[in-house]
């Protein structure tokens, strides 16, 4: 009996330790930085929050009655991509290259990965914490598509469309940008935290949901009351404080470029929610808070991939463009191509995503970050080429590969709601549950 | 002079305006309610509790016609208001016996528009 | 005159220095690590922001009449325990120790905690550093027991229930598990970040309130209309991101066991998610928000004493492990048995906590934490009865302290408010407050 | 056409290099701790989280209303000031100093300032690091004023106050007291985190407003009726988690003095909280949670200036204090006088700010800061005397200067909205939106 | 027909309702309200002020019926509502000259169950 | 007995109680609602989409009472609510058939007040 149970034992133990083996562990903290790491793990945990901001963020701008179904969304991603990431995602991500296109399997339940840092990422740190901090970004990826199908999709098809767009979207292109051996890194394109990964890949991946998943009933009309502003706020002013995690932490250190990105983050969300109130005052006599908010967001979109290469002064130019842009995204492009992106998660991720993406190519400067490279105005117009390129691949491949996704999420399990739970609500009709009681 | 309670669903508010716009009855009041009738709540799920959600949410009008605008106005309700599902609501008529405008002190027909 | 004044203003010195001498600040500085003591600092302001959390998830669960008697119960103990510790708390938990059953008072007003490391606690960050941060999981322990006799107990109970606990339970069973020869800590019993000390000790003194007060009037009827579910996610997201400064800040400094820590705590959170999620899927058809932020804090509680001694394959089983039990607690448990447990705290944290403790035994691997221990599954049966007798242990003394302070507060005070003053709702009547208006 | 296309890039690089040359960047890194640069960048994030924070605590407070025009002036202040402390506002506050009065244009767009640290600032942390921790404190330092004109003031007039006062009283005031060579630091002045440049200069200013402005119309019957006290909760707690940043961080490092300011400014918050409490059980049978929260922000806003001289038994008598001034400031002095300090920023953080700054120099000690000063109560009564100089010039000049910029807004734009705009709102007036549906 | 509104205190909802249903009267819309009866408010208390409350949270019931089912539709509120405490509430009856089922059109009598 | 339905706005509400109150009308429901009247609504923008607010907020009251405080309380309720601007709102009277103080069970005139 004795032995039987010490086989048992011994077999799970074995199962545990092959899927995460002691060697890898042994000879940790020999050149780990704790300050470096103290930043990391913070912003980490700042970048996890960003998502719960997202959530408020999108939650205050739809109607009452499908509130939870945007938080719920997001909470969700959450959870299901934190699983995910360790047990493959970071391995298709981040492990080695097979041919600069997507990360082997090697990192399987992070087989290999340990507490010492890493040869090839954030070397001063534990090798867990940029697998984490990275785990952070793939979350709120697919999270912000969230703002192009609200109030409309069915949750099943939801879960199911993000395993999939993590998995065949999201991990390739972040190996083609981040992972040692991408092809685009190679070719020499800068994205500092996401301007190509992130925001771009999620803009894209929003207009093409939205169109696949067709208007909601009553759009335009009926839709954009936003049930409760102060959430759209305070979502905001918690991706603000998150995005520091996000641009300043991935210089990986608590150092200069770390400094340099922070006050890029910051002058650049000030300057979009400038531009935006500037532009309404213009227009409309009044600065509205969802504008400023949502200025706020298109200037951190734009200075992403560019916090770390760009001075303050280029940072203004970039944040406020982004917001000059993205408004003309939302007051005009939506409206004359007619399709519903409901929280326009396209006009302020996705253009303002391109709009960084390609700026970097103008206002990168080496004298800002000498491992970077030189952008347009600096005399080098060939990384403006190289931007546009990593810009226009990364398009195409979201583009063609979220459509491809999304038909076969609808063919197989369905993508959009009913005509009838979408009058009732996302809420009651997808959760069972109603956010706010209106009686007590 | 009459006074007309509806209930409607929360959806077709702007329909019911815009028709009773068109009839020129342009003055009325509106207000959140929950509203139990034919059609079946939606069960709630708290923790494993499942719970009847009897209550579901409606809109309430209020509007006070002049006699002759009573068929208009309940016919553009009707008209805006049904989908032809269970849950559509009911209209409620009353005698309104006197009416006040408070900014001129009006009272009777004249201070219903 | 001058000499009186004088003569005043030296006592008063004195009596300050008394309570809190130079001597112990002369030589701070030589050891400390600036990366670990950024790094706890932060944990530190994480953690008493997890008690703000805490109030929104508990507030969106009540009815809206008794909102802010859930916050104020909250905020209130982040002032009453703060104070306490620094007076005499932290003397009491961490004191020097008297058999191994308690600190001494020799610690107290923090006489001799100085801004220099201890010699005993968190050795490369200043003494004050580890105080704090130990004094923000005092404030959060007792907050967790709200949940149990939300929206019927007194204020004035509360307050002097609160007293007693945090120092008659709170500090004795910390001393044990954590306290420098405390005997729990001498017998070899993991407990990372206070799956003992916190959860069970917190989920038992839960359920013995709820016995004691009695159900609500109405109980089960009439009584879980959460009235804000949007703050329970945010409740929920809050404790998400401030339990990284919980689990990873207990490794004390910023280094590869906060980096696996952090990984542990993010994965068994989004595993307790799923875990909840998955169970009302195949339950009801539908998973609900209120569900997965439930499983999500079941999965933080559960790997809270695991964090530092597993890896993200276990914190996997650990955190699904830890919403089927939560499950099972708060649909059949309870209803059976009849305690009106108002927000779980027994369901989630109490279970939880047991669970994770015993986890901890089964899943402990010193291929991740060299200064921990094998468990169960790695083929040291040891720990597992070593954890089971910390529980047990734990359980006891929570329950039967709990029931003598309970009775003692009622005698004298009285815990429950009247009849009429719960039908009008505890904010009306404890606070004179209601939480937002009706009519403007 | 090449030449001339070359020709205006180098121009436009000239342009950008002009107004932030690489040099200064050059030689970063020397002598950067990743540690206490860790610590500051987080703390940067975690102040302008308390904007954010204080939004919700004053927004909770209006009517609802008016919800939209504070959370909007609290984030409007995060853009604008971001912008101009790149542009002119570091450069007049920090830079060389004119006289000890202002400083020079030197520093304008930053010229100067790079990645790597100052010679006089946080000398361990990059020099933009240093740069973008002191806007978050020039950005919340007006935003506080806002309390004093809540509900009724134009936002167009708003904005241009907004930047006058900054420019002229903040930067001024901010150079006396913390620019290198600036007077009151010359004589003596101890403000660890802004007594007087924060929190005495914005409650003067906010004085003066509310009676420049006048009352709101019906004040003070139907003007007190906080519309949503949860927010008022939340922004405590947001403000309580970002005030680690403010004074901890104002140590510039992760260090002893930093855990010393962490541990009083959590202290002080606690006490002022808990006395808050107190005096309404005595008052009024039943402390409120609107008391307690209002306690804890006058807690941390005695604390500020003496966070980093005092130990903790101190920082319970300042904290405790500044309830109690708070109390018999929001509670007899505005009724008394009938000014409309509509949310108290004066009772709070004026009367606060003046205590805090004056306790300086009573509780001060050297045994717990040798490089900052012994107060009276340690024998040195001079440094009394140099607090209520540095008070009193702070009165005095935020007084006459912001009466001034008042006038001058006044007449040109105006400072306030109509009779029929106060009525309606100031959401749907100034912004063209309304915080919450009221039907769907 | 007649228009029953009832204001009960927010607590009997329930019970009134299980009550209304074990007389067949299952249709209701039900709403939020403020009241200011015999019973004395709660003071407020905002920093040191402290302010006379005097609306308390009510519920407002109504319920259109048929004639015949008027005494058993007010006994089954009377019995539900009733603590025996100030503050029980109020239950007006009004005449009602007209319903109409949107959904189908139907009028009267047939319209209102 | 009347039932007095008046609409007011918002920040009328406590000078029309006052003068309920020196008029011994003390007991009064309250709900809130919005009201599209001739008063026009504010335009709202979402980024960059102009749309006419067409509803504005407004109180409503419902006061019962006896016949011979009807002239009183539309007195009052006028004076109280008056501003002279456009949306001041209207005071809508019914006739009350019969009104039972639930606590008490008493009906008709008694219960009233
Ligand atoms: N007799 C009634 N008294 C009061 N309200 C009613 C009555 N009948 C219906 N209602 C209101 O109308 C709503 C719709 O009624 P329901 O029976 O669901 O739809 P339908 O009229 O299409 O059968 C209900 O939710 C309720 O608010
Ligand atoms: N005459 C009335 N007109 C309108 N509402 C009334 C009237 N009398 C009572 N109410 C409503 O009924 C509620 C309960 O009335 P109250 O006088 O407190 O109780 P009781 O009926 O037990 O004396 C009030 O809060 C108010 O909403
Ligand atoms: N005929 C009506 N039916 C229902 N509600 C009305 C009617 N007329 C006015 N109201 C209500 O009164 C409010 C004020 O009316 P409005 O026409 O704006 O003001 P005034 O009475 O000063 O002309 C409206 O917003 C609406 O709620």
């Amino acid at each position: 009996m004795i032995t039987a149970k010490k086989k048992i034992m011994t077999m799970a133990a074995a199962l545990l330790a092959a899927l995460w083996p002691a060697a890898a562990l042994a000879q940790e903290e020999q050149q780990i930085s704790a300050g470096d790491t103290a930043f990391v793990l913070t912003s980490a945990a700042m970048v996890l929050f960003m998502t719960v901001g997202l959530g408020f963020f999108y939650g205050g701008l739809v109607r009452r009655k499908n509130i939870l179904s945007v938080l719920m969304q997001c909470m969700f991603m959450m959870c299901l991509i934190s699983v995910i990431w360790v047990l493959y995602g970071y391995s298709l991500a981040f492990g080695p290259s097979v041919g600069g296109f997507i990360g082997s399997l090697d990192w399987v339940g992070l087989k290999g990965v340990g507490l010492a840092p890493s040869d090839s990422y954030g070397t001063t740190v534990p090798h867990f914490a940029f697998m984490t901090f990275q785990g952070m970004f793939a979350i709120i990826t697919p999270a912000l598509i969230v703002g192009a199908f609200a109030e409309r999709m069915r949750f099943a098809g939801f879960v199911v469309f993000s395993i999939l767009w993590v998995t065949f979207i999201y991990a390739p292109v972040c190996h083609w940008v981040w992972g040692s051996g991408g092809f685009l890194l190679g070719m020499g394109a800068l994205d500092f935290a996401g301007g190509t990964v992130v925001h771009i890949n999620a803009g894209i991946a929003a207009v093409v949901t939205a169109v696949v998943l067709g208007k909601r009933s009553g759009y335009p009309e009926r839709t954009s009351s936003p049930h409760h502003i102060p959430f759209v706020v305070l979502g905001a002013g918690i991706l603000w404080f998150g995005w520091f995690g996000f641009n300043a932490g991935s210089a990986l250190g608590a150092n200069g470029l770390a400094a340099g990105a922070f006050v890029a983050t910051n002058t650049a969300a000030a300057a979009g929610g400038l531009a935006w109130a500037v532009i309404e005052w213009i227009r409309d006599k009044k600065p509205t808070s969802i504008g400023v908010a949502t200025g706020v967001v298109a200037g951190l979109v734009a200075i992403t991939p560019a916090a770390g290469f760009v001075g303050p002064v280029s940072a203004i130019l970039i944040g406020a463009g982004s917001s000059v842009i993205g408004f003309i995204g939302v007051a005009f492009l939506k409206p004359r191509f007619g399709y519903d992106d409901s929280l326009d998660a396209f006009g302020v991720h996705g253009l303002g995503g391109i709009w960084g993406a390609l700026a970097t190519g103008l206002f990168a400067s080496t004298a800002v970050n000498p491992n970077g490279a030189d952008g347009l105005f600096f005399g080098n117009a060939a990384q403006f080429g190289i931007q546009a390129v990593s810009v226009a691949v990364t398009i195409v491949y979201a583009l063609i590969g979220t459509f491809i996704i999304c038909k076969v999420v609808d063919a197989v399990i369905g993508l959009r709601v009913s005509a009838e739970e979408e009058r009732i609500g996302l809420d009651l009709t997808q959760h069972h549950e109603s956010g706010y009681t209106v009686l007590d | 002079m009459k006074y007309i309670i509806a209930i409607i669903q929360p959806d077709r508010l702007e329909a019911v305006q815009k028709l009773l716009g068109e009839k020129q009855v342009n003055l009325l009041t509106v207000s959140q309610t929950m509203g139990h009738g034919r059609q079946m709540g939606i069960t709630r799920v708290y923790r494993g509790r499942r719970e009847a959600g009897d209550l579901l949410k409606k809109i309430k009008l209020e509007i006070a016609v002049n006699d002759d605008y009573l068929d208009s106005t309940v016919d553009a309700i009707k008209k805006g208001a049904r989908t032809g599902e269970i849950g559509d609501g009911k209209i409620f008529i009353f005698n309104l016996e006197d009416c006040v405008r408070i900014r001129t002190g009006e009272t009777g027909s004249v201070a219903i528009g």
